[in-house]
């Protein structure tokens, strides 16, 4: 049950961070929504996660450490992203 | 003993809670910011000290006992530190709300 | 059971209104705010969902680390000045797009709702081959063992990372320090934090790394809160970020992945596989890996949120 | 003997060399990625030499652990002809880029010197991992570390434009490969495993797995840049510097393309799904068409070239209803002409934008309207430029023309006439925006621009790139067999 109310929080999270990619204008609220994106899809894969669990461990341990890698990939793309929108503020700075 | 405990952890957390509960009502209620961060370090710190209080008697290991009041601690220094710091800001701000 | 219901109906509802306002405002800094405050309640969704170490990751990376890098961000873009001139969406196109994302919801929805029962699950290959590891945490022995392979090629893209963001800095910064300069605060709450915390979260992060093996924790989490204790100070004035080709710092990012990958290649020889541990040394070879990737994801970590280096003013 | 260890070391080599070029910096990292291109093709070499004289692709399953709990390296015929069509262009490159980023020694390290060389070896690796990988999940951090790789490239240079397309296509990668890792989860949740070869076993068409489909394919799309979420792709590939330009157009799109393929011929290969491949070729044919009509109106020639990019992508996608829709010969047909296509068009457009960076560099400028005089001040690579612009004409004898060919009689095996008739289209078309650079470089203009010191090995590397899409319809038909082996669509 657990799983399935936080797949669904996922799904709709999705929704929520693809509609401010696609609206917001503003990069870095962009890059926000990104990442409310990114945190939709991860707890859909922890609802996975937590459906498998069995064999004495709290959820499937697989898709975790997948959730894992995925955060800390997550934050390199995000700081990516905004020293990029920094950079590029201050070319126009400076233009 | 048991029994004792377990009544004791649940009226300190009980408390604490009506703490924090004050304490987000002051953040939401009250006019100014600075007294809403005064509501919310004196409830939170207090809320959070008694939730800890009650958790004590059900840690079973010595280290569990200290993580919780590292935990404390923490939080304690960690608010202490940016109560003062938005404060500040507020009164470089002109004061307004 | 209820409680339990009650409690991940109440938590549901507080990560969906703070995204939601996280969408809805349009002040970037108001944003940044909730955004820290969204990634704090889904740790907490974690913990429910029976991932601590994902719970541990998410308040540290995903709240911890974002938060400081986009509140930073959102400071320094106003500093820049810079008024934003690119126009709204317009009010139409705005609802066409937003019944089409709440159509792929409703579609991920459906998906969620619709996926097996009994669901597939690999855990109880997991418990049967976790001894082979001699780790006592599931999930340290997928990221370390079974899975490895993912492991090492993020740690490869952690340190690529560093390089993108440095091959941002703007002319004439080239060889300097990384990020801008950071006024010195010598008293005050800041300063204090800074002197006081890095001595005890240097402790806790070494902590989290050594019961890692066995219990919730690991290197992500220990870097990530290394990297925090680096970058108090460093945004106190009290310790100066690096320069950015400084041998020693380039030599730390590189230990890690490098060494993760000599192992696997040694596994290659001797046992004819890449990232085969020889029997018996599983445990040693994945701790000795732990610790040297830790110091180049920590390192890696600050010099992510510190940004490129910029030209002296 | 160790054969299975190959794809292996093409992946984890160049990675090792990425990580060891940070420390080295930007004069060590530039000797080491000349010294280890040489390694990666022989590496290159050795994989196809194996896989076809095997005839069955190579595996290694890491750790020991067998999948669904491990992960396996998976190098089949499409996996070897992308690897040595990497190999030859990275390495190609390579030599080319020395007179940008190189160093000279003792001299200051510079900024896009030092990034170039682990990006460029970053990219290598993450090319390599894209086709060889058989996890899903490793397939999306092969797709992080390509997008890491290859976004940089595009704004070595620092100016406005290119950060701002550089912010573009981060922005659309970043929402490809989340969109992609959505459909990880749902896969998993539904099979229980990554591996694609299981997953070609256990899939079946349900709800969530045809979701998934749904939301990966979309997310790659964005990344491969088919029509119409192609609006990252010209401002990007034609900003770049001339040597990163070519790896973007040649390599980087055709990563997440293999992807596609592994998903909709492997994941789905018990699961066909004619209609979809219907919409993904309308798509294609959009692209081919709009694609070349853009970029005949092009004033500049890096953006003429990058459209022609979004136009033969476009190519690579009329492939998917001809294998849904037929069996045998056809799809084999089909599916080798695809193949082919990408292999073909890496080289042409590798070459056509190392070419259109020659001109530039020599002109000062890359204006159509302004390249008079070219054929006679640098023959050599307006050659280059057309021998590219006939292979992705499809002239015959050349490898576009062997791709166009196969796809045109796969249309027509399978019934589908219509494609062929985008096919021919799309050649007329492509034939007028090369004929109007060529026309205009032909034409005797004003005193031919000074004769710069333009290393002549740089004409020479881009006209070997054109030579090689050329000499590939040379080959006879048998050779490409290669690319039939391992398809799982076809396994028993």
């Amino acid at each position: 049950m657990t799983g399935t109310i936080f797949g669904l929080v996922g799904a709709a999270l999705i929704g929520i961070g693809l509609f401010g990619m696609l609206v917001r204008r503003d990069a870095l609220l962009r890059i926000l929504s990104f990442n409310l994106l990114g945190g939709g899809v991860f707890l859909v894969f922890g609802a996975v996660a937590r459906r498998g669990a069995g064999a004495g461990f709290g959820g499937d341990p697989v898709p975790q450490a997948i959730i894992l890698t995925g955060i800390v990939v997550a934050f390199a793309a995000t700081t990516l992203a905004v020293a990029l929108v920094l950079r590029l503020a201050a070319a126009k700075d400076r233009a | 003993m048991s029994l004792l405990a377990d009544g004791f952890t649940i009226l300190c957390v009980l408390a604490g809670l009506v703490f924090f509960a004050a304490g987000t009502a002051g953040l939401l209620r009250f006019p100014d910011t600075a007294s809403r961060l005064h509501a919310l370090t004196k409830a939170d710190h207090l809320g959070l000290g008694l939730v800890v209080l009650g958790l004590l008697p059900q840690m079973d290991s010595l280290a569990g006992i200290l993580r919780l009041l590292a935990i404390w601690a923490l939080v304690l220094l960690a608010s202490a530190a940016t109560g003062p710091m938005i404060a500040r800001l507020l009164r470089r701000q002109g004061g307004a709300s | 059971m209820i409680l339990g219901l009650v409690a991940d109906g109440l938590l549901a509802a507080g990560i969906l209104a703070l995204a939601l306002a996280c969408v809805a405002t349009r002040r970037a800094f108001a944003s940044a705010a909730l955004f820290i405050a969204y990634g704090l309640l889904l740790a907490l969704a974690w913990a429910r969902l029976g991932a601590s170490d994902v719970a541990l990751t998410e308040a540290s990376i995903g709240a911890g680390l974002s938060g400081v890098l986009l509140l930073g961000g959102v400071r320094r873009l106003a500093g820049l000045a810079e008024p934003s001139p690119d126009a709204e969406t317009g009010p139409l196109l705005t609802v066409l797009i937003g019944i089409g994302c709440a159509a792929v919801a409703l579609a991920i929805g459906a998906a969620v709702l619709l996926l097996p029962d009994p669901a597939p699950s690999l855990a109880p290959q997991v418990a049967a081959n976790l001894a082979t590891t001699d780790l006592g945490n599931p999930v340290t022995g997928v990221l370390m063992s079974f899975r490895a392979l993912d492991t090492l090629l993020e740690s490869a893209v952690v340190l690529l990372a560093v390089v993108c963001v440095w091959a941002l800095a703007p002319e004439g910064g080239w060889g300097g320090v990384a990020g801008p300069r950071q006024p010195i605060v010598r008293d005050g709450p800041l300063a204090l934090l800074a002197r006081v915390l890095p001595p005890l979260g240097i402790v806790i992060a070494i902590h989290i790394l050594w019961v890692g093996a066995d219990a919730p924790g690991g290197k992500f989490q220990a870097a990530a809160v290394l990297a925090a204790m680096w970058l108090m100070p460093w945004m106190a004035g009290l310790a100066p970020a690096p320069r950015i080709d400084a041998r020693w710092l380039r030599l730390v990012l590189a230990a890690g992945p490098a060494l993760f990958i000599l192992i696997g290649l040694g596994g290659a020889l001797a046992e004819g596989a890449f990232l085969a541990y020889p029997p018996g040394w599983a445990k040693p070879l994945i701790l000795a890996i732990e610790i040297v990737l830790t110091a180049s994801i920590a390192v890696a970590l600050a010099l992510l949120v510190m940004g490129p280096p910029e030209p002296p003013r | 003997m160790a054969w299975d260890m190959l794809p292996m070391l093409a992946v984890m080599l160049p990675v090792l060399a990425m990580v060891a070029a940070v420390p080295l910096g930007a004069r060590g990292a530039e000797r080491l990625t000349l010294a280890y291109a040489p390694v990666g093709l022989a590496l290159a070499i050795g994989i196809m030499l194996v896989v076809q004289l095997g005839g069955v692709p190579i595996r290694q399953e890491l750790g020991h652990w067998a999948p669904p709990l491990g992960i396996a390296f998976r190098a089949d015929g499409l996996a070897a002809a992308m690897l040595l069509t990497a190999a030859l262009i990275i390495g190609a490159i390579a030599i080319f880029a020395r007179a940008d980023f190189g160093t000279a020694a003792g001299a200051v390290e510079r900024r896009h010197a030092f990034a170039f060389w682990p990006l460029l070896l970053g990219l290598w690796a993450a090319i390599n991992l894209a086709v060889v990988a058989n996890d899903l999940f490793t397939l999306y951090v092969a797709l992080e570390l390509l997008t890491f790789a290859a976004m940089p490239l595009v704004c070595l240079d620092g100016s406005r434009a290119t950060l701002q397309a550089a912010l573009r296509y981060l922005m659309f990668a970043l929402l490809g490969s989340v969109l992609y890792l959505l459909g990880v989860a749902l896969i998993y949740g539904s099979a229980g495993t990554l591996d694609i070869v299981l997953l070609a076993q256990r899939v079946r068409g349900d709800i969530p797995v045809m979701i998934a489909i749904a939301v990966m394919t979309a997310g790659l799309l964005a990344k491969t840049a088919l029509l119409p979420l192609h609006l990252w792709l010209p401002p990007a590939h034609a900003g770049a510097p001339a040597a990163a330009s070519a790896v973007l157009s040649a390599l980087v799109v055709k990563g997440s393309f293999v992807l596609v393929l592994r998903l909709w011929f492997g994941v789905m290969a018990r699961v066909p799904m004619p209609d979809a491949a219907q919409i993904l070729a309308g798509l294609g044919a959009a692209a081919i068409l709009l694609g070349s009509v853009a970029a005949l109106g092009q004033a500049r020639l890096k953006l003429l070239v990058a459209y022609s990019t979004v136009a033969q992508i476009g190519y690579l996608f009329l492939m998917f209803p001809l294998l849904a829709a037929s069996a045998g010969e056809v799809a084999a047909k089909a599916w080798t002409g695809g193949v082919v296509q990408a292999v073909s068009h890496a080289f042409a457009k590798a070459a056509m934008f190392l070419a259109a960076g020659i001109m530039a560099s020599r002109f000062g400028h890359d204006r159509i309207a302004d390249l008079s005089g070219a054929g006679r001040a640098m023959p050599v690579t307006l050659l280059t430029f057309a021998l590219a612009g006939l292979s992705l004409m499809g002239v015959p004898p050349s490898g576009g023309f062997a791709a166009k060919w196969l796809l045109l009689s796969a249309a027509i095996g399978a019934g589908q006439w219509w494609w062929a008739l985008v096919i021919l289209g799309g050649g007329l078309l492509t034939g007028g925006y090369v004929y109007r650079v060529l026309a205009m470089g032909l034409r005797a203009g004003d005193p031919a621009p000074e004769p710069a010191p333009v290393a002549w090995q740089r004409d020479g590397i881009a006209l070997a790139l054109a030579l090689v899409s050329v000499v590939l319809g040379f080959l006879p038909l048998a050779a490409f067999g290669l690319v039939q082996i391992g398809r799982l669509d076809v396994a028993p």
